[in-house]
């Protein structure tokens, strides 16, 4: 069991490739096919593409807020590759690459920052929750989510997306407690990307990890270097086994970085050094996976070539078809309050339409 | 039929819900082995197991964040909160969850909830265990908001609440959960979210209330008939999507308007009622509509809440004034 | 006297508040080291240390449960909340404790605290952004609600609510937080909560605005000056306890009326007003008081938010029907 | 240091007393002066005799809803006997024989029951915040007043109760958390008695000890004899140096059980066996103190007897004066809600005083 023998506790961290892409202990590799590892690979690449872009795009003004997922592709992709179809992801925001590996469409994650709700409606059987922009309250729907698993008798297990900032919040407690004490097919992902927009992970907690919270709530916590996509694997692996067996939820904290701006919003240089900056960069998880890949004989310096220009093309056409989509129409946003929508709204969206009328619109 | 107090109702609708379909689920603090603090999911457990009605953590936004996801995959959770007063630590997760799953998801996932929440005044209570809330509840859209006032209602609403796919907030007026009996039908009925209810009809004023005041503001009627003041009594039952059909068919009838409700004046439920009247009645209107509300000030511990209680005098004297205009 | 923007009136208050008493706090996420994502609390943390002006852990309920305490123990924190959509994690501190404390205690122990809240659409940004709460917090006995609508007017208000023995909601209109500047004194003064401003008088409609749409609805003023049709202007300012007096004087003298805010309609702040005139001056009323508001609807993402946006020609058409009712 | 030999995931709990009052080990003994444990029984004793008599007065349909405090003495007594005068009590709601050590007087305790804010006007240089109801939203008061007594360098501490069912709840962790980070002088003192209404402790959390939460915030916890006054006293003492020194908070888990009722509405016998009542009655506070106090010849059953008819009429006494405070003035229920009445109540207030002189009131 890697829970037991990594204790936060202990400082132990989980780790399977070291930051240059080296086995740090071969027992721990996983196997992993070929297949699997190929889409886990192209995923992360796919997801830097897009990310990398929509930064563009939104300095040229074409695109929203967006936050970039920059640096944390590993601690997604990794944990995602582990589930099945029937698994569910409930995110927090920053998870693009997880969702894009869950099957979501490049098209609707843009749609989303490009400021249009079809960015959240997911197909049903892709299983993925909407955004959650208050932070730490998806918690919960995961917990509820993963209770009616468990009622319902599903071999489904959740995993839910939380931040470092997000686990000083009152609704992380509430939601890992609950699915603690009803023994819940529940992971708890926390993407430890040491900031909370200018607020650094020693200002949430003076507790030496985050992995340890897990002791608040009689569950096992485990740190997990989050750029490696191999060791996000085996303990998603290992904490999905439990959740089945109904031993309950695993909180895995991922060491990560967000390498870019908080949004596209945040000028991360007043609060961060460069120094740290570099520091992470070397520990970039593409760094290392690209590396591995290689020495698998999986992946190439060409390969890698094509598959950017690919990326750039696609998510060039992507995003092109993102601005085809322009405004959203004035019934489509009245729609969805209601099942049925109520006599009130139908004469105040009149009245509107006759002020419309009136304007020669 | 069966001769049933508020509280029966409300216990026999879950039961029968329960028993017509597993999805159904009932949670909350306390909810669970024994029933609740005032017994309204009594023997649940014992016959639909601990799964479908359980105890919970003492924590409010997991038990209505919990139930979101529970209806995200698949089940309808009637979630209950002891008392109304401690609802707002799941405030978050009702306005900006709750409220918007639907919208949110363009339909993908609506939310098939209900939440209930015993609420109100005038049961000599400690502090947050008396105030009227439903006006915060109703101003967020994506919600629809319940308040019965008869064991009939009751049994009626709240299935409907239940089968509803959007998420209902259903205050239970516990200061009359065990006031009164009525024959209540033992098979399932519904009585439709947003109808009000012509209680009484009249033709001097329209008198608007909802839960523990409807039977309040029918001992007022009976006070005024010596007086020869005829009033329409209307019971709203649904605070929003609410019924302005009703309400103005029979503010343009009497040309007066009352309503009377608990909840603070300022920024109150009535002040919608009055603006809407205005907005579909104005020239009807032979005086100002009116309303008679709970104080702007927080309700006192018992030895001062007989000075908030709206009594049936109190009602009377504000219907007499608005009919002398 | 120095030209500042809403934003810089905002963080210069708070350097002056802090630099004459050494009581004031400022915190809050993101409020401390880099001065807030909005930066309205820019260098306060170099200038008063971080025991001063300081970063808080992600947890709403610490932000504003640790005013509360720290306002019991002698200090007058200024709590800021990142976003108003953000508010409700801490709905259950707001509502129970900091506009109740006074009461509980009998006046032992009073929260002179301020809330700072960035609201209100328009900003093109992502979910709960952009939503106008002030009636949910108007609703409750013991808070007060302001909402600037200038630099002036926001430094006095603020230093009022600075100075308030009481809890003071502080919405800022993030939509004009740089849009104009203003002449603003760089010496102490306030402007007193509770009075509304007659921004422009006129005789044939009384319209009352708050915060962005105060500027929207003077733009719609102008378009209309060439239709010959007079408008009285009133800048709420408080939302509650608010003016009254003005409002009435006003709507007397013109018979007219119409509240405009981005708020939800149903059972939102217009439908306050409007009771309160229907209680002042009925019989001064030739039109039914109007109400132009946002939808009862969730606000969408920015691709369909121009669908929500209360224009100067939305307003002006609005002015007309009620001028000629 | 007692935190580091106590440690709850080692499943210590630290006694000085045992169940029948036998010194458990005698390097634990506190050196209190015979006056303070004269005081400290006398404040147990009163506040059993006060509860008991709250009870009857309210079957008598003379009190209102009381939450009986039986069981709980030492968890309370215990604690403040090791404040000062300068250091804040931060109560939850069933505190009573705490706050009359602190200085409190029983006739302002039984009006708060009564149904009187009188019962929360506390003397501001008491130093106790009112009653909070909403659960575990006090935690977060207590390390603001915490933060300002750091701020201002006031050498003063703030001990703030919760009970088991409290630490379920988002407050109880965004508080705790505020106040590790901020390294405030605070002490939380767990009334863990075993029981929420009809909750158990076991459905709140699955961990072993509520005082390995603090784990999660990365600062002490230890479990406590909750019903043995000199372990609950030791105990604060050493929390109390922490928080001076600048070490900040510690969480202290008292076992102990709440003998009565949860309040007057509630019916135990529902949820609860004879067996474990039983068992707890055996471990009654008072028991084994008053055997510690006769061994160490400051108490008899002489005078035990002759307190226990003192008290009786004193609370016979003071109930008689406060059921003589009778209903509450018009005027002082809404006098309270800002310093300056608005006028809008002000015209709410007159509407209704003409109401009451029509009825000719
Ligand atoms: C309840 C709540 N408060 C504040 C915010 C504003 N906000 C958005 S992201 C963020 C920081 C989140 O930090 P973290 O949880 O570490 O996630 P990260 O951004 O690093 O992915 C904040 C404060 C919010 N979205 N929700
Ligand atoms: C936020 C909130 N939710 C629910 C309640 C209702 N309630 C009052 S006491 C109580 C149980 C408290 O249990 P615990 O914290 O163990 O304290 P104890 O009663 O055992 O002293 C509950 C659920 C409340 N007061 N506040
Ligand atoms: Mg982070
Ligand atoms: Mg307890």
């Amino acid at each position: 069991m890697l829970i037991k023998k990594f204790d936060p506790l202990k400082k132990k961290i989980l780790e399977v490739l070291d930051y240059k892409g080296n086995i740090v202990d071969e027992k721990l590799e996983p196997k992993i096919n070929d297949e699997t590892l190929i889409k886990m690979y192209k995923t992360m690449l796919l997801g830097r593409v897009a990310d990398t872009k929509a930064l563009q795009y939104q300095r040229q003004g074409r695109m929203l807020t967006y936050a970039p997922i920059k640096g944390q592709e590993a601690a997604q992709v990794g944990v995602i590759a582990a589930l099945e179809k029937d698994d569910w992801m409930v995110p927090a925001f920053r998870e693009m690459a997880g969702m894009l590996y869950k099957g979501a469409d490049l098209k609707q994650l843009f749609l989303y920052w490009y400021g249009n709700e079809e960015g959240n409606k997911f197909s049903k059987d892709l299983k993925i929750l909407p955004i959650s922009v208050p932070i730490a309250s998806q918690i919960n729907h995961a917990a509820g989510v993963a209770y009616a698993s468990k009622l319902q008798e599903l071999n489904e297990v959740t995993v839910a997306y939380v931040g470092d900032g997000g686990t000083s919040h009152g609704e992380f407690h509430e939601g890992v407690n609950f699915a603690a004490t009803n023994a819940l097919p529940l992971i708890v992902i926390i993407q430890n990307n040491q900031w909370a927009i200018s607020t650094p992970r020693s200002v949430q907690t003076i507790a030496e990890t985050l992995a340890q919270k897990a002791v608040a709530y009689g569950i096992p916590g485990i740190q997990v270097d989050g750029n490696d996509p191999l060791a996000m694997y085996i303990a998603t692996k290992e904490a999905k086994e439990r959740a089945l067996k109904g031993d309950g939820p695993t909180i895995i904290e991922a060491l990560t970085y967000r390498l870019g701006p908080h949004t596209t919003s945040d000028d991360p240089t007043i609060y961060r050094s460069d120094e740290e900056l570099k520091y992470w960069e070397e520990r970039d998880p593409l760094i290392r996976f690209k590396k591995y890949m290689i020495d698998k004989g999986l992946w190439s310096e060409e390969l890698e070539e094509k598959q950017i220009e690919e990326n750039n093309n696609y998510v060039n056409k992507t995003f092109k078809e993102v601005e085809g989509t322009g405004l959203i129409d004035l019934d489509e946003v009245f729609k969805y309050n209601y099942e049925i929508m109520h006599k009130d709204l139908e004469d105040q969206i009149n009245d509107y339409k006759e002020f419309l009328e009136s304007e020669g619109k | 039929m069966a001769l049933m107090t508020i509280l029966d109702a409300v216990n026999k609708t879950l039961d029968e819900q329960m028993s017509l379909d597993e999805k159904v689920v009932s949670f909350g603090e306390d909810a669970g082995f024994e029933g609740g603090v005032f017994r309204a999911t009594k023997g649940l457990q014992q016959k639909y197991g601990k799964g479908r009605s359980f105890d919970t953590p003492l924590a409010e936004s997991a038990i209505i964040g919990g139930a979101v996801g529970m209806a995200v995959n698949g089940l309808k959770p009637v979630a209950e909160i002891q008392f109304s007063g401690f609802v707002f630590p799941a405030f978050n997760q009702i306005v900006t969850h709750v409220a918007r799953y639907r919208n949110r998801t363009k339909g993908t996932y609506n939310l098939p909830m209900v939440i209930r929440m015993p609420y109100g005044g005038g049961i000599r209570a400690l502090e947050h265990h008396s105030e009227s809330i439903e006006s915060l509840f109703a101003h967020i859209p994506g919600l629809k908001v319940v308040i019965p006032s008869t064991p009939y209602d009751t049994k009626g609403l709240l299935t409907a609440a239940i089968k509803d796919p959007d998420p209902v907030i259903f205050f239970e007026p516990k200061r009359i959960y065990r006031a009164f009996k009525q024959e209540v039908p033992e098979t399932e009925y519904q009585v439709p979210i947003g109808k009000a209810k012509v209680v009484k009809e009249g033709k001097d004023i329209t008198v608007v209330a909802w839960g523990a005041l409807v039977r309040e503001t029918e001992k007022a009627i009976k006070l005024l008939e010596k007086e020869n003041i005829s009033v329409e009594l209307i019971d709203l039952r649904t605070i929003q999507p609410y019924d302005k059909e009703t309400i103005t068919e029979s503010v343009k009838k009497t040309g007066r308007f009352l309503v009377v409700h608990e909840a603070y004046k300022s920024y109150g439920p009535g002040a919608e009622l009055i603006s809407m009247v205005n907005e579909k009645a104005f020239l009807h209107l032979e005086a100002p509509p009116t309303r008679l509300t709970g104080f702007d000030a927080t309700i006192p511990l018992p030895k001062g809440e007989h000075h908030f209680i709206i009594s049936p005098n109190r009602i009377a004297s504000e219907i007499k004034k608005v009919v002398n205009f």
